[in-house]
């Protein structure tokens, strides 16, 4: 009857690989070699995607983007443990797992030039395209993981969301509703610790994101989020249990932005450039290429081999995004109207005509928009 | 054929839905052992269980934005809100998620589901419980949006809005659940989203109106008939969203003249839009301004006075006169 | 490096006066008898309207309400903790602490009776009104801490919410904005385990709403929310914290809504009367009565002229908002346009002469619509 | 008398109104040192520090529920939404609470407020960035909507804004934020909320427009002197709400004809109501129907596409061609 203390669940904080890309042996998680690669691989080539488009957006041929460079661990590692048949709810900062789950690379491009085609999943791909209103795909990813229930399958989804999307409603109410409806989902947030410029110390009170966990009844974890294994290992058990039928967890998996927020983000405004410059040392990259090195899966000359491969893939896609960005069947301004509904109203249909007229009598050549020049009121962000 | 109110018109569609697709899930706030707070879920979770007839917790941003990843993933949720005044805490995920999907994919993924939720004002209920907000979901693309006035149209929009393959509002007027009958099909019927209905002809004014306005409208054109000898046209939109011009233009070429009934608030509701489209169709037939009689551009008043902020039958029948004497 | 526990903050559970009237001394707070009487009198006053209200809605004298009984222990005894320069910010079911900050019983007739007048908080009154639409309102308390904070002054909000209003986006933001900004602000959840019929089990996953602080960094506690001493206790220790700037506090107060959720509810289609019945008998008022008639404080002989004297000036209240809910003043609909802004627009001008032309051509006889019958429609919660 | 863009004219109304009331506060996502992703809150943080430039956390319902609150209070918080296509989040918190609380208490509580965002398109920006649903406030009994097209009428209707005593919607036309430079007098100046002006003088046809689209209709009101020797007159509204009838009624009257020019979708759009109020008030005057030159009942496509989407010179001056020879 007096005072006493509720007992909450237990929260954990995860390392394996550590940032001096020591190991701990006991927790290192089995994978196979040719697994082993393809994650690196994957990593790998949204690394150097997202360099690519950062230059090429500096030419004027690619759109503002968040960069993903820095959080392709996070991504891959976790997507890693799902199949074909389960679902991938991103935000914007997982290239590496779109890549992986069959996205070409044209699409990607495609998306942050402006094309709506680039957010189209490939046939068979079970992905939500990229999601820009903050947290709210956390919604989405529950609702299909309380369908995938009534189906009575073992399928799961995985989900991701920032640090300052945390602060949203609708992340309350999509932890929340997994939880009671014991949803197939992993929450995977990446706390790159800035939500644009306000940091970590802005957005919440509480030590760890993986502690609003208590607040849903279920298993949280914060891990390295630039460590390959911890990120792996977190998920596989995530994803285990909720294929057991289990329901969700919440994995944090702290990591910094060491980029801008997007390209045309500035963050000396807010920021130490020394205070980037530590993090940039725990990289997930070169500390998982070592690991990779040190058991004999990569050799260094393997690698340089696996860089040369996606410079050409690369390469190749740009080209052939290129030549879409300028063709009729994706410039083509008429097409806006044609996906609004299944069927098109009499009225949307005198609005396409209205256009198609106007383009008619003004003979507007809309077969290049691209060279538009960026007019001076882009945001910084 | 059956008589039935148009509670049990919505029940009984809800129920037919459920039984021939069993994609069709309901969800929302108390739709389950509850059966609804107006009764609309009645018998849904006794025959269909606890998996397709979902009480959810209180969140309508949560039942909405989950609903959206269940259409995506192949099922056909039909959420309740509980009240309209309630839907804006989700109207960001239906305006950018709902709505969009479609679209922002190039038809690779589509959102087939309804909002269900009873509007308007009336039954002298709570603040907040007596919103007629249609218009902002009409003005939001990617969106469609039907308001049927009887028990009749009531089961067949629903049965349309749930079989389309795009997200639906399908707004329910409150006051209309329990307050009269009609036959109602043994058969399932539906009625095409986008398509408006003329109640009764005619060939000096037409009324143009929908859910519950309707009532006043089709009792002010009994009293034009007995008492002015006028013969009013009455069109009952259904669809609010698409509008079906043609019959809204068709009949005002023949009358010259037209009152816009609503309970919606009057700037920018769709009594504007009806008149807009008057005037880009067939201005040069109108004899007078169409008239508006809508809710006043304030809150709803709590219930002591919502029965002087609504649409009635001399309001309409007043401004009926103003348009045949202009 | 390896696995390892987070520490968590510690949630509490607290009671002091339990369900068989046993007394935990040492726990027991010092409060003075006329301040212990004080609580009693309108815990007392506030079932009592609750009853007459009740018996006036089934005569159609008063609309649709949410019932109050049970719930009196949880308004009164935190908010006895606060001062009149303090803000009171509430839900719906806080009628003994409307009633102690001041608002006069009319007000609350009015209100339900369907006149916004019944809305507005008396002068001098630091109260927000009702709030209905669900967990809206605990943002405006965490903003008015806020605000008290820029003020550099010591005062703290005092705010209610459900169990159900507690999985509303709203609640998370607010309870996260307080924590960030640590705003003085004292979170009281009613956690009458029913949020209309959806039982606690549906709503959330976890154990307690208390646990929910550990998600914000803030106190939480769960106490005997019909033990008017345990909640006094930890409102008491939130609103010193709150005072001495530490933040925002979380108190789960756990009771049972042994009443419909409204006047048209009927709890039969969801629970069973054993379940309510228990409930009944852990009921606040006579644990409360019988702690005070064991101290000397309030004797029996004493708490039947307060009987007395409460139903006296319940029915003075009721005569004279009945005479109010007749009157011109109150009745005359054209009134309606008069409180949209300071200034009226000219088109809402149009719209006000509109109306009172047509009161005009009509004759209509605006001045009881309350007489009009129910409408069948009206629903069941 | 100095010259400046718009962005730097809302950054001078933020810094005098700052510094002439410290009751005001500036609070949202980013606009502490980052001074806002547009820049709008410069020098803000560096001036009046971090009790009274607020970076919030990541939440739209959260920004303008706590601004509601601490108006309640006494404070005047003027809440940036990072873009309109995200103020859905708090439209609830709008709609349900700032828009009612002095109808609802009878002016015992006010909420003086003001939420400012930038909207529209025509700057390349990502997805749910170039939003106009300026209508859906305009539908919002309780909320003044006023959206400025240039830095001198940018400056005045913002210190109009923030001293008015009830909630005001300031949407930016963020694609004017740099676009041009104009003349801004010294000294504070306001701007009535609810009046249009009239920016040029006309005798043929009447152009209405306000924000960011008034560009495309000056623009083409020079062709049409030029080419067609048409004199239009041009509204600017400034106020979308209330809207200043009086001002367009009395230019229809003596043109007879009208064009009106917005972003935002088409239905239930602002150009729906000002038809509608021309029919109220002069369609005895029309000498053709009002065109609308509006968006497309369709999200604003990405940025490939937006250009088409929006309304330009040549679709006003078709537009204003098919009036006048209707
Ligand atoms: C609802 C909403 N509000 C605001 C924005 C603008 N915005 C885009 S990204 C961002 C910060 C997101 O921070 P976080 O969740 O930590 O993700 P990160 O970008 O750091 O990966 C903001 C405010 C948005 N896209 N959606
Ligand atoms: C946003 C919103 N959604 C739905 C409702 C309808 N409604 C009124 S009370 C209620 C249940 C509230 O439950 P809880 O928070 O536990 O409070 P209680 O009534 O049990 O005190 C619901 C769903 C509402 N008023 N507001
Ligand atoms: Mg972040
Ligand atoms: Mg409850």
């Amino acid at each position: 009857m007096p005072r006493k203390s509720i007992e909450l669940p237990k929260i954990e904080y995860l390392s394996i690989l550590n940032e001096n890309g020591e190991l701990d042996k006991e927790l290192e998680p089995k994978i196979d070699p040719k697994g082993l690669i393809e994650m690196y691989r994957y990593m790998l080539l949204a690394r150097r995607t997202d360099e690519r488009m950062l230059l090429m957006q500096r030419q004027g041929r690619c759109g503002t983007f968040p960069q993903s460079s820095g959080h392709e661990c996070i991504s891959m590692a976790s997507i890693f443990n799902i199949n074909k048949d389960d679902w991938h709810v991103p935000a914007y900062r997982e290239l590496a797992g779109l890549l992986w789950r069959g996205w070409p690379l044209e699409s990607i491009l495609l998306y942050w030039n402006g094309f709506e085609e680039g957010a189209a999943p490939p046939e068979g791909v079970n992905d939500l395209p990229v999601c820009v209103p903050i947290a709210s795909q956390l919604l989405h990813a529950a609702g299909i993981g309380m369908a995938i229930n009534m189906e009575k399958t073992e399928k799961v989804v995985m989900t991701y969301f920032g640090d300052g999307a945390s602060s949203e409603g609708d992340c309350h109410e999509a932890l929340n509703f997994a939880s009671v409806f014991k949803a197939p989902v992993v929450f995977m947030c990446l706390n790159n610790q800035y939500a644009i410029s306000v940091p970590l110390s802005r957005q919440m009170a509480c030590e760890t994101i993986a502690q609003r966990a208590v607040a849903y009844g279920m298993p949280g974890i914060r891990v390295d989020g630039n460590d390959v294994l911890a990120v792996y290992q977190a998920a596989k058990e995530a994803v285990e249990r909720a294929r057991r039928g289990e329901g969700p967890s919440l994995i944090e998996c702290l990591t910094y932005r060491v980029t801008p927020h997007t390209t045309s983000d500035d963050p000396k405004r807010y920021r130490s450039d020394e205070e980037t410059k530590e993090w940039v040392l725990k990289d997930a990259l070169p500390r998982f290429a070592k690991y990779l090195d040190q058991k004999g899966v990569l050799p260094e000359a393997k690698r340089l081999e696996m860089e040369e491969e996606i410079d050409k893939t690369i390469k190749a896609a740009v080209q052939k995004a290129e030549v879409m960005f300028q063709s009729d069947e994706l410039l083509n301004p008429l097409h806006m109207f044609d996906y609004l509904f299944a069927d098109m109203s009499p009225a949307l249909q005198e609005q396409r005509d209205e256009l198609a007229e106007h383009f008619k009598t003004k003979g507007k050549d809309w077969t290049n928009p691209q060279k538009k020049e960026k007019t001076p009121a882009s945001p910084r962000a | 054929m059956a008589e039935m109110n148009m509670a049990k018109a919505i029940n009984l569609a809800l129920f037919e839905a459920m039984t021939r697709d069993d994609k069709v899930i309901v969800m929302g706030e108390d739709v389950g052992p509850d059966e609804g707070v107006f009764r609309i879920t009645e018998g849904l979770f006794a025959k269909f269980g606890g998996d397709r007839v979902i009480d959810t917790p209180l969140a309508e941003s949560g039942i909405i934005g989950t609903a959206i990843g269940m259409a995506i993933f192949g099922m056909r949720p039909v959420c309740e809100i509980q009240f309209s005044g309630f839907d804006y805490y989700n109207y960001h995920q239906l305006e950018s998620h709902a709505a969009r999907f479609r679209n922002r994919t190039r038809g690779r993924l589509t959102v087939p589901m309804v909002m269900r939720a009873p509007y308007g004002g009336g039954i002298r209920a709570l603040e907040h419980h007596s919103e007629s907000r249609e218009a902002i979901y009409a003005h939001t693309p990617g969106l469609k949006v039907v308001i049927p006035s009887g028990p009749r149209n009531a089961r067949a929009l629903l049965h349309a809005a749930i079989q389309d393959p795009d997200p639906v509002i399908y707004y329910e007027p409150k006051a209309c659940y329990r307050l009269f009958r009609e036959d109602v099909p043994e058969t399932m019927e539906t009625l095409p989203i986008g398509k408006a209905q003329i109640v009764k002809q005619g060939t000096d004014i037409t009324l143009i109106s929908y859910g519950a306005s309707m009532r006043a409208t089709l009792e002010a054109a009994e009293t034009l008939e007995e008492d002015d000898g006028v013969k009013a046209e009455i069109v009952d939109l259904l669809s609010i969203c698409p509008l079906d011009t043609e019959t809204i233009v068709n009949s005002v070429r023949k009358t010259g003249r037209a009152v816009v009934v609503h309970e919606g608030p009057r700037t920018c509701g769709l009594a504007a839009e009806v008149i807009a489209r008057i005037n880009e169709k067939v201005l040069m037939f109108l004899e007078a301004p169409v008239v508006r009689v809508t809710g006043f551009d304030i809150p709803i008043p709590y219930f002591s006075k919502e029965q002087a902020y609504l649409p009635d039958a001399e309001k309409v029948l007043k401004a009926a006169r103003e348009t045949l004497s202009f």
